[in-house]
């Protein structure tokens, strides 16, 4: 579904992502995990085009995305194809960034009705079983700030499922959360994986990883340093960076 | 209300023949067009003001005006316009000229050229009974309201100041106004003495209000019709004002308004005060 | 005063009741009587000041000439404001720009605009035939031009007006929606494009809505200015609701009544517009809820407790 | 346009490097060279256009009637702007109180002010002697009273100006400093009251200093408008810079000349202005960061990083 | 050092602590658990008097807090009296509401200076050696913005404690942290408690609970539950409610 070969991603002088090559199964889930500042987020963002890269091929479903092949070389998309190409991605961001002055209901019918332009009612008729889905069917008329943490986080996954996507991106999807909170969201995350959505998933809940990834990819310093099941990279990591940061993030 | 001496009202309207000399001066452009653009300033009763609830302009002015039009065969479009905006309107050509009770000046005429229709005197006014004793030999040290830019500010006042100076008192002191209203306001709420401006003006003025007097009338002096250099129109009005002068309708349009010792007996043209 | 008491319980002994009485505020009382007393107090003494001619007031509350006055001020504030708010937000996106020329343009125009007054700027409108007779669309450097029109006849002193007041506000809009712009927070943006919108969608869906609520207050003073200001457009010789009290004070010398009059309207008219401000401050802060943040937030969460059951997955 | 490519080795066997070339933005390009072309071609026309009579411009600019104006209109401004802000912050302070009748007060005010037009407030505060012609403390409905002095002297036509714009501009900058104040987050004050803090120093301390990240954008523009609109005191025979150029030309026929000096007096006051503006959005920006946030906080964390090892204990 | 008898606070018709009765040893530290909205946050802010209260008696070090005693009856005690009240009690909030506006020692500062209106020089000393304490001497002059969660809520400690309090209060100190950052906070609690600084804390950290307190309260529904040692209230919960609310956390 996705495949990623030699990104680079650099913020003035900073090199962020040096040269990520990842590749994610349709179907299947992948969490990222890695210490603060290893450029997690940012990946998340070149893949749906939130950021330009620098260098590299960015393969969404075999198509080529945010850029064309232009006589032998890469050529930044233009602005109308990049978002079109957002529509077939969703994305959750850590915190929330629900439109506040929307309802639920709104916020998750926003993207088909206005971005795809479907008819409203057949819509509406969607995103009141999305919201059902995740457990919100009596929050439609609720305004963000009237809700907890984990309503509005779980709101915002209704929001990327509306635009029915391909892939969908999360951003660490709990930190955000109190504890008590944290369950809500990661139980509506493991029935889309048992669903067979494509998942690319930042996180630090590696219980959540254990349970539900088929891949745990582990970055460091811009570069993808460990990958693999859940068992090799959490339960028996190969390398000392990987050990140094599962003992804190465990401790 | 306030309006018994009939000076809120209009005059019956006036008209004249046309002037053939007049018209044959007349430059294409105009003479095409069949209309002249007359500015007149915003309301200043009784000289010029709006009749009664209407947008229709009526005065001493807008009667010159009209003559002036029938004079020349052409037909009158009036056009009130803001003094600010009057200057540079004759600039822009949006009129053909301006009547608008304007002394020629030396340094007005580097601007405009000036065709003289009718004298008017300054007057001072005063609270009914005079209590202050004012005239104009006894000014110095008051506090004097005039109108900004006006003759009174700019040719008068620095005569009478120096009279003062010479005599070892204190000079006027200047209060400057934008109209009359408020120069009478203030002579109201007892801020001046003594409001010091056109005499057809203050006359009007002291006749809606009888709190208030004229002690003193001085140096009556003519008032020209404002036209833009070079614009070939100089000629024309002057030879219409002449006709005009001599008709029996200007008589009655000065009587209409109380005015008709200030009839003037050549229409002069660029004769600076 | 804080001194030491003893236990709970010794203090409880010397208590009839644990009930804390909330002390009385005076000053705020006091305070609120004195301001009582002071606008009674005001309205009184102007209802029975003979000096303000109360008959005459009423007699000219409705006289026609006041009446087309109100309508004229009425329509240069709704034209004028219209578009000054919509050439605003198109200053204030390209304020905003990325592109430094685009933005600097931008800069250009509030500067000018702001700095020179409205006066001049009327003026220069309503006179542009003096300094450019014939509007035409040209190169300039002496180039060749199309003409449009005999500038004297295209622009009225009515569209002189609209004109001025208009591209005058603009400037003063474009400063405001900027600022509410620059309030909104970043991830909204983010969350916009992730579902696919485009620049333009996503002002107009996402940005904009939100800066509203930030924006509305400054715009209501700016309507308020503007409705009062259009008495300048009185030097292009249009009589509005101040200018037209001014026409009549200027024949009959009652002028402090004729400017109560005028007040009287403006009053009404602010007072509108006060309400209509406070209803979009309402409309466009649903979801943000200003003051009682807290309250509403916490007891909303209570609500969302008791449909917990359900609520749990 | 995106349309399957195939697999990365096929796709990369078509490409002669990974590199992504930017696109070129023709259209910002091409708006900023349209932009530019207007800015020269309407300054060269400007400048080349007789009409204008730069020469009578420059034998004006410095004339001494209007540095005078100058020198009016920038007293006028500092002077009742500086008490339009404090009035303006009390009656945000009171407008936003809890007690109803003080809240109240501060409306009514704010209702009255804006809702009058400033002329007229001028009028009446220069012609107070008219109604009052002795100001006198006492009580009303013919209570006993002590006269404090006689209006005329104690109502200056300075001070009428001075106390008109400062009244009309309070009511403005209570409606903008009052949103300022509520877009100040709760939390900020639970923690300045964890600390002690008393209401008022609560309010000075904590409240107006973040407020006014928000407030200074639209109070720059009341400060412009201020600017021009102390035109308005000539009815009190005031003149500031707009009125003495309206003095000069009444008297010599140059208004275009003319005015041009007072816009030319007009941009110059209003860039300083705005300069000044810039560096007090910057100021009270710190540590709020405006438009560039994520950047910012993001590389400040990076900078955290490089300090983590005696960071972490 | 804090004694509250019969306190109750109701919001409206909303009663949100119904009896409360509560004492804190000079010394020690309590840590109050519950369920959301059990009232915990509400009984700190009341003992902070950040909120009014309906009765009770609220002694502080032996000394009666937001009421005087007047004939026999609690009156709410002069604004005056309740800010320098507040001087004696440093509160932490889970958001950590520092002054955005102020650098991180003006943060400190603010208090000592402004409200407690002690010399500068003298009080910057004290304020750098607090931020040494707190392990942020190199961050002196960054603005709360420029610093991560964890650093900024350590920051919020050494504010309560330039004010040099008998007593602090936490509100859910870590519950707005990413993991990682967790642990920099507990840190500096745990040694606020080793050195004898009498602490109230509203906290979902058990493990904290367990190592640090000495007293855990249960609350919910706006009353004590079960309050005693952390072996016997997490270890050994007498009440069903308790056991409970444990288990959902554990999960
Ligand atoms: N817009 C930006 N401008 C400049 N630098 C940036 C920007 N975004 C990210 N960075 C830098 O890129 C690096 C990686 O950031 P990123 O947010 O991707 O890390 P992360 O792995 O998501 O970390 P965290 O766990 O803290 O979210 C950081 O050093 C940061 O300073
Ligand atoms: N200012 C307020 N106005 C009205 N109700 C309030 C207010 N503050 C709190 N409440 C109510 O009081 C109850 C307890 O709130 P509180 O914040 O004390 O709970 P909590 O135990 O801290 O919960 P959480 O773990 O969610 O922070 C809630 O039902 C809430 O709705
Ligand atoms: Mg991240
Ligand atoms: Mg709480």
């Amino acid at each position: 579904m996705i495949e990623i070969r030699g990104l680079r991603k650099s913020f003035r002088d900073n090199v962020v992502l040096a040269d990520v090559s990842l590749s994610v199964e349709a179907g299947s889930v992948t969490c990222l995990i890695g210490p603060s500042g290893s450029g997690k987020t940012t990946l998340l963002r070149c893949v749906n085009r939130l950021e330009t890269i620098d260098a590299g091929i960015l393969l969404v479903d075999g198509q080529l995305v945010g850029a064309e092949r232009r006589r032998g070389r890469l050529v930044e998309a233009r602005p109308g194809a990049i978002a079109r190409s957002r529509t077939q991605t969703g994305m959750v961001f850590q915190r929330f960034n629900l439109f506040p002055h929307r309802t639920a209901l709104e916020n998750v019918m926003e993207g088909p009705v206005h971005v795809l332009r479907r008819p409203r009612g057949e819509v509406q008729a969607e995103a009141e079983r999305l919201l059902e889905r995740v457990g919100l069917a009596h929050k439609t008329d609720a305004y963000p700030q009237e809700l907890s943490g984990g309503q509005q986080q779980r709101i915002a996954i209704a929001r990327a499922l509306a635009m029915q996507p391909k892939l969908l991106l999360f951003d660490e999807p709990t930190s955000a959360l109190d504890p008590e909170l944290v369950g809500e969201v990661l139980a509506v995350m493991k029935d889309l994986a048992a669903e067979g959505m494509t998942m690319l998933v930042v996180t630090h809940e590696l219980g959540f990883a254990r349970e539900a990834a088929d891949q745990v990819v582990f970055m460091d310093g811009g570069v993808v340093v460990e990958s693999g099941t859940p068992e090799s990279v959490i339960g028996d990591p190969q390398q000392d960076r990987t050990r140094a940061f599962l003992s804190r993030v465990l401790a | 209300p306030g309006s018994e001496t009939g000076a809120g009202e209009a005059a019956e309207p006036v008209s004249i023949d046309a002037v053939p000399e007049a018209v044959a001066l007349l430059p294409e452009s105009i003479s095409d067009a069949g209309v002249l653009r007359v500015a007149i300033p915003t309301n200043e009763p009784p000289t010029q003001f709006y009749r009664e609830g209407t947008q229709e302009m009526t005065g001493l002015n807008p009667d010159i005006a009209a003559l002036v039009a029938d004079a020349l065969g052409l037909e009158l479009e009036v056009v009130v316009s803001n003094f600010d905006s009057i200057i540079p309107g004759l600039a822009a050509n949006r009129f053909d000229m301006t009547v608008s009770s304007m002394t020629p000046t030396v340094e007005r005429m580097e601007a405009l050229d000036f065709v003289e229709y009718v004298n008017m005197g300054s007057a001072l006014v005063v609270p009914t009974g005079n209590p202050d004793r004012i005239a104009f030999d006894a000014l110095c040290g008051k506090r004097v309201a005039v109108l900004t830019g006006s003759y009174q500010l700019t040719v008068q006042i620095p005569d009478l100041d120096a009279a003062c100076t010479a005599a070892g008192q204190d000079p006027l002191e200047i209060q400057q106004f934008q109209d009359t209203r408020q120069a009478i306001s203030s002579l109201a709420s007892d801020r001046s003495d003594v409001v010091y401006a056109d005499g057809p003006i203050l006359s009007y003025a002291t006749l809606q209000n009888p709190d208030f007097e004229v002690a003193e009338e001085n140096n009556v002096a003519p008032v020209g019709i404002g036209i833009t250099k070079g614009t070939g129109m100089t000629e024309p009005v002057e030879a219409a004002m002449t006709a005009i002068i001599e008709s029996p309708e200007y008589g009655s349009v000065l009587s209409a308004y109380g005015l008709e010792s200030m009839a003037v007996t050549e229409a002069r043209v660029n004769v600076a005060q | 005063m804080m001194h030491t008491v003893g236990t709970p319980t010794q203090v409880q002994s010397t208590l009839t009741s644990l009930e804390v009485q909330p002390r009385k505020r005076w000053l705020p009382l006091l305070g609120a009587a004195v301001v009582v007393f002071i606008v009674v107090a005001g309205l009184w003494d102007v209802a029975t000041n003979e000096r303000f001619r109360w008959p005459v007031v009423f007699e000219y509350l409705f006289n026609p000439q006041i009446l087309s006055g109100v309508g004229l001020t009425l329509t240069l504030t709704v034209v004028s404001m219209t578009f000054g708010i919509l050439l605003g937000i198109v200053l204030a996106i390209m304020r905003l720009a990325k592109n430094p020329t685009i933005s600097m343009a931008a800069g250009a125009y509030i500067w000018f605009f702001r700095g020179t007054p409205l006066l001049v700027q009327l003026i220069f409108w309503y006179n542009i035939a003096a300094l450019y007779p014939v509007i035409a669309l040209g190169l300039p450097f002496g180039g060749p031009s199309v003409a449009i029109g005999e500038a004297n006849v295209l622009i009225t002193p009515l569209t002189a007006a609209l004109l001025g007041l208009a591209l005058n506000e603009a400037a003063y809009m474009a400063e405001i929606i900027r600022s509410g712009i620059q309030a909104v927070d970043e991830g909204q943006r983010d969350a916009g494009r992730a579902i696919g919108m485009t620049d333009a969608k996503l002002m107009w869906r996402v940005v904009l809505p939100q800066a509203m609520r930030i924006v509305i207050p400054p715009t209501g003073n700016q309507v308020i200015s503007m409705l009062k200001g259009t008495s300048l457009v009185s030097v292009l010789a249009i009589s509005d609701l101040l200018y037209s009290a001014q026409i009549i004070y200027a024949l009959n010398y009652q002028t402090i009544p004729l400017l109560l009059v005028a007040c009287a309207w403006y009053l009404l008219l602010t007072s509108i517009l006060t309400a209509v401000q406070g209803r979009l401050e309402v409309r466009y802060g649903r979801g943000f809820q200003p003051r009682p943040q807290r309250r509403f937030r916490r007891s909303a969460r209570a609500a969302v407790r008791t449909g917990e059951q359900e609520d749990r997955r």
